[in-house]
């Protein structure tokens, strides 16, 4: 009898799904939000899909974009790259003007290739590896800066303000930004002069690093900075790991480190002299409102740098919407290509006749007692060749 | 007589099979394609790992490494020349100046992927029960750090991208059948009795003067070959290959279609793997529908776990599909 | 005190109890005979409650045993020496025995009973701190029994309990039986070694391919023809 | 020597953690006997026959079949040269049909390319369609025909103990072992049984070995008598022989105090 | 740093890794050798057990409290996961209950991820990280004590408690024969429930150890150290509780001196020399280091 009633729950089940799975349609202004929303992404995907709900809503708010309310979309591509494709090409005969979402190289070149067969623009909203948009086709745009740019500015910092000359390198294997950054980090900090003593790597994951930072520690003598890439969930134990084993040396990293786990996961004493370069410093006067909603809306800060990044990219989508005109995705792709000095949470972004990475300037960020503090904000003066 | 009847409603079926390939392919929208896409790469993936794991008993969980070395040699053979002289340093110069297309990319996957399966198998197999679960899915962790560590040949972590979208439901669905067709074929000649033999009763089988090891060796390289040969399909179908893709969702995902659909019944795979996919895209309209994203992967979770209570031997059980039962439930036929 | 009536018991699709019915009274001590594969060791897992017999029932003292578990059926004061010893190899023979009376909440009186089993089987004195696998064939019998004892069991129920084992440990294991019969215990004893058995039990019951093909007085079955050619062929 | 019997063994030993299971075996056996190994249990007559078909590696000793050494050969390499067995637990592939346990027997000395099997050429059908007949025949013999379809597992017990047989059989052997037949039947099953091996020796010319607790079964079918106790031959001879060994009856019956009237 | 100053620290290290793995090990190691079952979902007990800990402090019970409450939570979350997910498959085959302990994990981890949101959370109640003394330039910080000491009591309480009580006498009982225990009358469902809530009471502990030291939690964390931790077993000696600890400690020894000695471009490879350690283990020594070598019963 169970066997009986299992069968018939299921069969129920799936009768239901079938009912409810129909397509709502109203006339609204619909973009597609591609994230991943469960699995090992979803740590990074979360904070961007509710940066784009806060633009979202403030948008709504404020009578919606072309007299019509906005709706989005939302796909959850369970951190897998099959599903994330399958999704994503669901959502192109949908009637929506763009997609946005996904802050990892890897993911995007899943996703992206369906809104590149469908015309569709797709601005993603966290990956950083410049090469990107050349890899899938003239529908890719980034919003933040490359990868490049952030590490050329760093090493250009490290190099004279820091007045370093050796750095000692720690990355995680297993992610591609972490890769590119130091390697496009090692690439810049060598063209200047400086030397690079050894590298370790990591896998994302890992929770124990003292194996690699006593290896760092056996050196005849340490250098004069650590270059650590890491994404936003590891750097804190990173960096209180180190400083726990007696190394005071300062730490420079990338917009990995935009996050407020990194002050509350070392600590205060742990977090100091510890560098990065990222989009925007969250607590500087441009980016309060922007917090302060953030706020407002979730009962918390932003999680990492990736929640402006998304709030972002929501907002230049619709910013091209409004250029055009109209919804119709060709209009608004080539509403996007043309972007001019749009003002995001995440600095001013422009992009240059047919290159989709915009040109943005980098902030530098301090850290002091676990605390931001801006720095300034550069550009490099010399970029390594995506 | 019933048997070219039966013949008949093969072809009849087959026919209506690529038909209705045929119409997806010309006419059918991208997101059908796909979904349709990836039902057939499961179908593979399930049946071959049936092969192993359902016929002749082996507790593998780490098929899937084999489905990720595939993928990486058909990308590493289809990947443009000029990307692969600036990504893939360490390939020789000659491969580093050709780019194959899909029909050789996939053999010689699952050439290779065959011959690391003999290897691996040599040793893994000699385990049993859990430990041989635990050593194969060990057998997965090491194919994934590989992939991410042997940067000049895999490009590491971040995965080869920009790959021939070459695959389409043609290939697909051909691999599927025929897939199907040699696994059936094996399970009703010789080797496969062995095979149901060993897995029935390992020494009994032994007794009447199977080789056991060699059998069981044999499955196995033959299910690496085809879950190969669907991760190179994998890999032209969704154009970038990283070694996260090749992980523990994908390896439970397929073990579950494989114990619903039935553990031994290939034909159960068949149904179970075209019902997962379609259940999956439900639950996914669902889980949109009322915004709480994972629900669809808790009630997968659920269902197999019911399963599993109340039909512990699946669906299908170990029977196969068979006309007069069909016709049975179909009784207008 | 314990009545099996009609007991069917299956395994899969095979009958190996073809409706079984014998009791045994209170103080008696009853044998049941027969050869390999009979259906004895059937019988008595679904006493204990380790087999749910399809057909039939099993009282004892007027409860029925049926639907209960194991546990229970120990706590009732059954307690069965199971066939092939079965001792806890990795324990210690103290452990053992101590297994042996889990149920039991009386600490000292357990204490008094592991001297009083030890005095019954002088060759586990000086090993109560071995391991139970390494003991000889005969002492991890005699620690099976002393063990079974440890349930303080109104009916003891002996699974071959001179299996495998020499003439002189076999003529230990069935003086104990004898002392225990003389205690007063109720003793169900299972034996292929027929001739023994039959030599001290009141009665007897013969079991073939799974039913009861003779029951009777010990002396009676001991001259029965039929018994002796089972046995002996010829 | 060795051409004038069919299986010889010399000293052969088994021990598990210190237990002796089998202490100096010896036996020679010429072709086309029945030989019957008896002894209480746990004695090692199962021992002895795991060790004789390659399941249980001897601490020492040699095993000569056939004037072949095969002591450390593997279960299925001996099962090739032809020692076909029969299991005291009983063993079927429960879940194939009675026909396919025979047919995967039968097929041991058949080799069937890969491809062949794959693309269904003619010689395979052939070969196959050979291979049904073969069990086919073989299940009549055991009177089995009628279960040919159904699952081994959903047989009765005889049922089961004779497709045991019948499935060793099918690979042709030239001895056959046979672990307790007779356990668990009726007295007429067990003359059906007993006329089914008398039958089955004359028409596949075959050489038994036996072990059995049923005396009956054992003094009319043997030739010759082993008898085993604690791991070492006791005693051994013809039947009548052993019946009357009082050294037997006390080491298989356990009875020495009450000296048997017998 | 010296040579030897270096050795030591890294020494020191492995053993503090070590003693977590161990922890996780043992729990594991005690469920599996009472019931077979590999239980992955022994890794998200930690995760249950740090998140309790960390959502009743946030509620502003205090440290103490708010860790033992955790861990008590942890060992009724086993008990519960034991009644719901696996009593029902009592008696199935090993590869089975494998299966749906992979279901379980991904239910909770899904489960956790939509109650708490994906986010990684700072995880600062001890602070224990900080070095508390030097040797040398060795340092030792005040998890490492803790945690080998913590390590050392339970396996020594555990030895007692497997050693000592009826219920611990019990579960060996349990594990040696089955069907004997059953007819002693030992209450089959009773020890089960116990190996299950001692062992997530030590991924509680475990949970908290683990948390502490990388000073964050995040629905995920499971998964590594129970995976870690099978092969710590396998090493060990299925099923033996001094066999979890040696695993443990030589699988955290492995870890730590396979990134120190190797150079930097195999130290991604760990992992991969971890697992063929472990297959060459089994292979070599089936039972492991300290298992005990059954007789096997072919047939």
């Amino acid at each position: 009898m169970p066997k009986q009633i299992s069968m018939l729950t299921m069969v129920m089940v799936a009768a239901g799904l079938l009912m409810i799975t129909g397509i709502a349609c109203a006339d609204t202004v619909k973009i597609g939000v591609v994230e991943n929303l469960s699995g090992s992404q979803a740590s990074l995907d979360q904070p961007s899909l509710n940066g784009v709900k806060l633009a979202l809503k403030e948008i709504n708010d404020a009578g919606g974009v072309l007299g019509k309310k906005v709706e989005i979309l939302i796909r959850d591509g369970k951190s897998d790259p099959a599903t994330l494709a399958t999704v994503t090409e669901g959502l192109m005969d949908q009637g929506i003007s763009a997609v946005t979402g996904l802050s990892d190289t890897t993911m995007v070149l899943a996703s992206a290739p369906a809104a590149q067969r469908a015309g569709i623009a797709f601005v993603s909203s966290g990956a950083t590896s410049p090469s990107l948009p050349n890899e899938v086709g003239d529908s890719l745009f980034i919003e933040p800066f490359g990868d490049n740019v952030q590490a050329a500015a760093a090493a250009e910092y490290a190099y004279n303000d820091l007045g370093a000359r050796s750095v000692w390198v720690l990355y995680d294997k297993a992610m591609d930004y972490t890769y590119l950054l130091q390697r496009y980090f090692c690439d810049r900090f060598g063209g200047l002069g400086g030397a690079i003593i050894s590298k370790a790597t990591y896998q994302t994951g890992d929770t124990d690093f003292r194996a690699q930072i006593t290896s760092l520690k056996a050196k005849t003598s340490l250098p004069d900075i650590l270059f650590i890439s890491s994404g936003p969930d590891d750097i804190g134990t990173i960096v209180k790991q180190v400083r726990d084993m007696g190394i005071k040396t300062p730490i420079v990293g990338g917009d990995g480190y935009d996050t407020p786990l990194l002050g509350k996961v070392a600590g205060p004493t742990a977090a100091t002299d510890v560098y990065f370069t990222t989009h925007v410093a969250l607590d500087s006067i441009g980016a309060k409102p922007f917090v302060q909603s953030y706020k407002k809306m979730f009962g918390h800060g932003p999680e990492n740098g990736f929640a402006a990044l998304g709030y972002d990219a929501f907002n230049l989508i619709i910013n091209a919407v409004k250029n055009a005109g109209t919804t119709d995705p060709k209009a608004v792709k080539a509403a996007l290509a043309a972007t001019k000095g749009f003002k995001g949470v995440t600095g001013t972004i422009n992009f240059p006749k047919g290159i989709r990475v915009p040109q943005k300037s980098v902030s530098i960020i301090k850290v002091e007692a676990g605390k931001f503090i801006f720095v300034k904000e550069v550009m490099p003066s010399e970029i390594p060749a995506p | 007589m019933n048997k070219n009847k039966h013949a008949l409603y093969l072809m009849i079926s087959m026919g209506l099979f690529f038909c209705a390939v045929y119409l997806l392919d010309a006419y059918g929208n991208h997101y059908y394609q796909r979904v349709s896409n990836l039902m057939m790469i499961y179908v593979i993936l399930t049946v071959s790992l049936n092969l192993s794991n359902g016929i002749v008993g082996i507790s593998s969980l780490g098929q899937i490494g084999f489905m990720s070395i595939g993928a990486y040699v058909s990308a590493i053979l289809t990947l443009p020349p000029g990307l692969k002289e600036h990504w893939l340093t360490g390939l020789p110069h000659w491969m580093s100046t050709i780019q194959s297309g899909l029909f050789p990319a996939m053999i010689l996957a699952g050439i290779l992927a065959a011959a690391i399966a003999f290897l691996v198998g040599i040793v893994i197999l000699r385990l049993q029960g859990v430990f041989a679960a635990v050593t194969t899915l060990g057998f997965l962790i090491i194919v994934k750090v590989v992939a991410e560590n042997w940067m000049t040949v895999t490009r590491g972590g971040r995965g080869i991208s920009s790959l021939p979208t070459y695959t389409n439901l043609w290939w697909t669905s051909a691999v599927a059948v025929i897939t199907v067709y040699v696994v059936l074929r094996i399970i009703r000649s010789p080797y496969g009795r062995s095979m149901l033999a060993v897995r029935e009763h390992d020494l009994a089988a032994q007794s009447i003067g199977i080789n056991a090891p060699r059998i069981r060796l044999l499955a196995f390289v033959i299910s690496a070959f085809f879950t190969a040969v669907a991760g190179a399909l994998w890999a032209n179908l969704i154009g970038v290959v990283s070694p996260g893709s090749f992980y523990l969702w994908l390896t439970l995902l397929i073990i579950i279609m494989m114990v619903v659909g039935g553990m031994g019944s290939v034909t159960g795979s068949v149904f179970s793997a075209i019902g997962f996919t379609i259940l999956l895209e439900l639950l996914r309209g669902f889980e949109n529908k009322i915004a709480v994203y994972g629900i669809s992967s808790i009630i997968f979770a659920i269902v197999f776990m019911l399963v599993i209570i109340f039909h512990p031997d699946g669906v299908m059980g170990d029977r196969e599909f068979s006309w007069d039962w069909f016709k049975r439930i179909t009784p207008l036929f | 005190m314990l009545e099996v009536t009609d007991l069917e018991v299956f395994y899969g699709n095979i009958q190996a109890l073809h409706g079984i019915s014998f009791k045994v009274e209170k103080g008696e001590t009853v044998t049941i005979i027969g050869s390999n594969g009979a259906g004895k060791s059937t019988t008595l897992l679904a006493i204990a409650g380790l087999l749910k017999p399809q057909k039939g029932e099993i009282k004892y003292l007027d409860k029925h045993l049926d639907k209960l578990s194991a546990y229970q059926i120990v706590s009732m004061g059954i307690s069965l020496c199971p066939e092939g010893r079965r001792i806890f190899t990795s324990l210690s023979v103290y452990e053992n025995l101590l297994m042996g009376a889990v149920q039991r909440r009386d600490k000292k009186a357990v204490r008094d009973d592991i001297h009083w089993v030890v005095s019954l089987f002088p060759d586990l004195k000086d090993r109560l701190e071995q391991q139970g696998g390494t003991l000889s064939g005969g002492q991890q019998q005699m620690l099976a029994i002393g063990r079974a004892l440890m349930s303080k069991p109104k009916l003891l129920i002996l699974d071959e309990p001179s299996l495998g084992l020499s003439p002189m440990l076999v003529n230990q294991i069935f003086e104990v039986i004898a002392m225990l019969k003389n205690i007063g215990t109720t003793v169900l004893l299972v034996e292929q070694n027929a001739r023994q058995a039959l030599e001290i039990a009141d009665r007897g019951y013969v079991i073939e391919t799974g039913m009861i093909t003779m029951e009777g007085p010990s002396s009676v079955l001991k001259n029965s023809d039929r018994v002796k050619s089972a046995y002996l062929g010829g | 020597m060795n051409a004038d019997f069919l299986l010889k063994i010399d000293a052969l030993s088994v021990s598990f953690g210190g237990v002796k299971a089998l202490e100096n075996y010896k036996l020679s056996l010429p072709p086309s006997r029945i030989l019957g190994i008896i002894g209480p249990n746990g004695a090692g007559k199962t021992t002895l026959f795991n060790v004789l078909t390659g399941f249980i590696r001897p601490d020492s000793g040699h095993i000569h079949f056939n004037g072949q050494e095969i002591t450390r050969w593997e279960p299925y390499q001996i099962a090739r040269l032809g020692i076909s067995r029969s299991f005291q637990n009983i063993c079927l592939f429960g879940k194939l049909s009675v026909l396919d346990n025979v047919i995967v027997s039968c097929q041991i000395h058949e080799r069937t390319s890969f491809l062949s099997a794959l693309s269904k050429t003619r010689a395979y059908k052939k070969n196959e369609k050979a291979l049904r007949e073969k069990a086919w025949k073989l299940l009549c013999v055991f009177g089995l025909e009628k279960h040919a379809d159904r699952r081994a597992m959903t047989l009765a017990y005889g049922d089961q103990r004779r497709l045991e047989i019948a499935r060793a059989l099918a690979t042709a052997p030239k001895l056959l072992i046979i672990d307790e037949p007779a356990a668990g039947m009726n007295p007429n099953e067990t003359q059906d049984l007993l006329d089914l091996i008398l039958k089955l020796k004359e028409k596949f010319n075959l050489t038994i070995v036996l072990i059995e607790h049923n005396m009956n079964l054992v003094m009319q079918l043997c030739e010759y008598i082993q008898v085993l106790n604690y791991g070492r031959l006791a005693a051994e001879g013809l039947p009548l022989e052993i019946q009357q060994n009082q050294e037997v009856i006390d080491a298989y019956l356990g009875d020495t105090n009450n000296a048997g009237s017998n | 740093m010296s040579h030897t100053a270096y050795f030591f620290q890294q020494f020191i290290n492995a053993l503090s890794l070590g003693s977590i793995y161990a922890l996780v090990t043992i729990g594991l190691a005690m469920v599996f050798s009472i019931l077979r079952l590999i239980n992955f979902a022994h890794g998200d007990l930690m995760m249950i057990g740090s998140y309790s800990i960390l959502m009743l402090w946030n509620a502003g019970v205090p440290v103490w409290m708010a860790i033992l409450a955790g861990i008590v939570l942890c060992g009724i979350a086993g008990v519960i996961m034991e009644r719901v997910c696996y009593r029902p498959l009592r008696g199935s085959a090993e590869m089975t209950t494998l299966l749906t302990s992979f279901a379980v994990v991904v239910l909770l981890e899904n489960g956790v991820t939509l109650l708490f949101g994906p986010n990684t959370r700072p995880f600062r109640i001890l602070n224990f990280t900080s070095p508390t003394f030097s040797i040398d330039s060795i340092l030792i910080s005040k998890i490492d004590v803790i945690s080998v000491v913590l390590t050392l009591i339970i396996l020594l309480l555990t030895t007692l408690f497997i050693k000592k009580t009826t219920i611990g006498i019990s579960m060996r009982a349990v594990a040696d024969d089955l069907t004997a225990s059953h007819l002693v009358g030992i209450r089959l469902n009773r020890v089960i429930v116990s190996a299950f809530f001692i062992g997530s009471l030590f991924a509680g502990v475990a949970g908290l150890l683990w948390s502490a030291r990388a000073g964050k939690l995040y629905p995920l964390m499971g998964f590594i150290p129970v995976v870690k931790a099978f092969v710590a077993a396998v090493i060990g000696g299925f099923g033996s509780i001094p066999g979890a600890v040696v695993g443990g400690y030589v699988l955290g020894f492995a870890e730590v001196f396979l990134v120190a000695l190797l150079p930097p471009e195999l130290q991604g490879y760990r992992d991969a020399f971890v697992f063929i350690l472990l297959i060459f283990i089994l292979l070599v020594r089936p039972q492991g280091i300290l298992g005990a070598k059954t007789m096997q019963r072919r047939i």
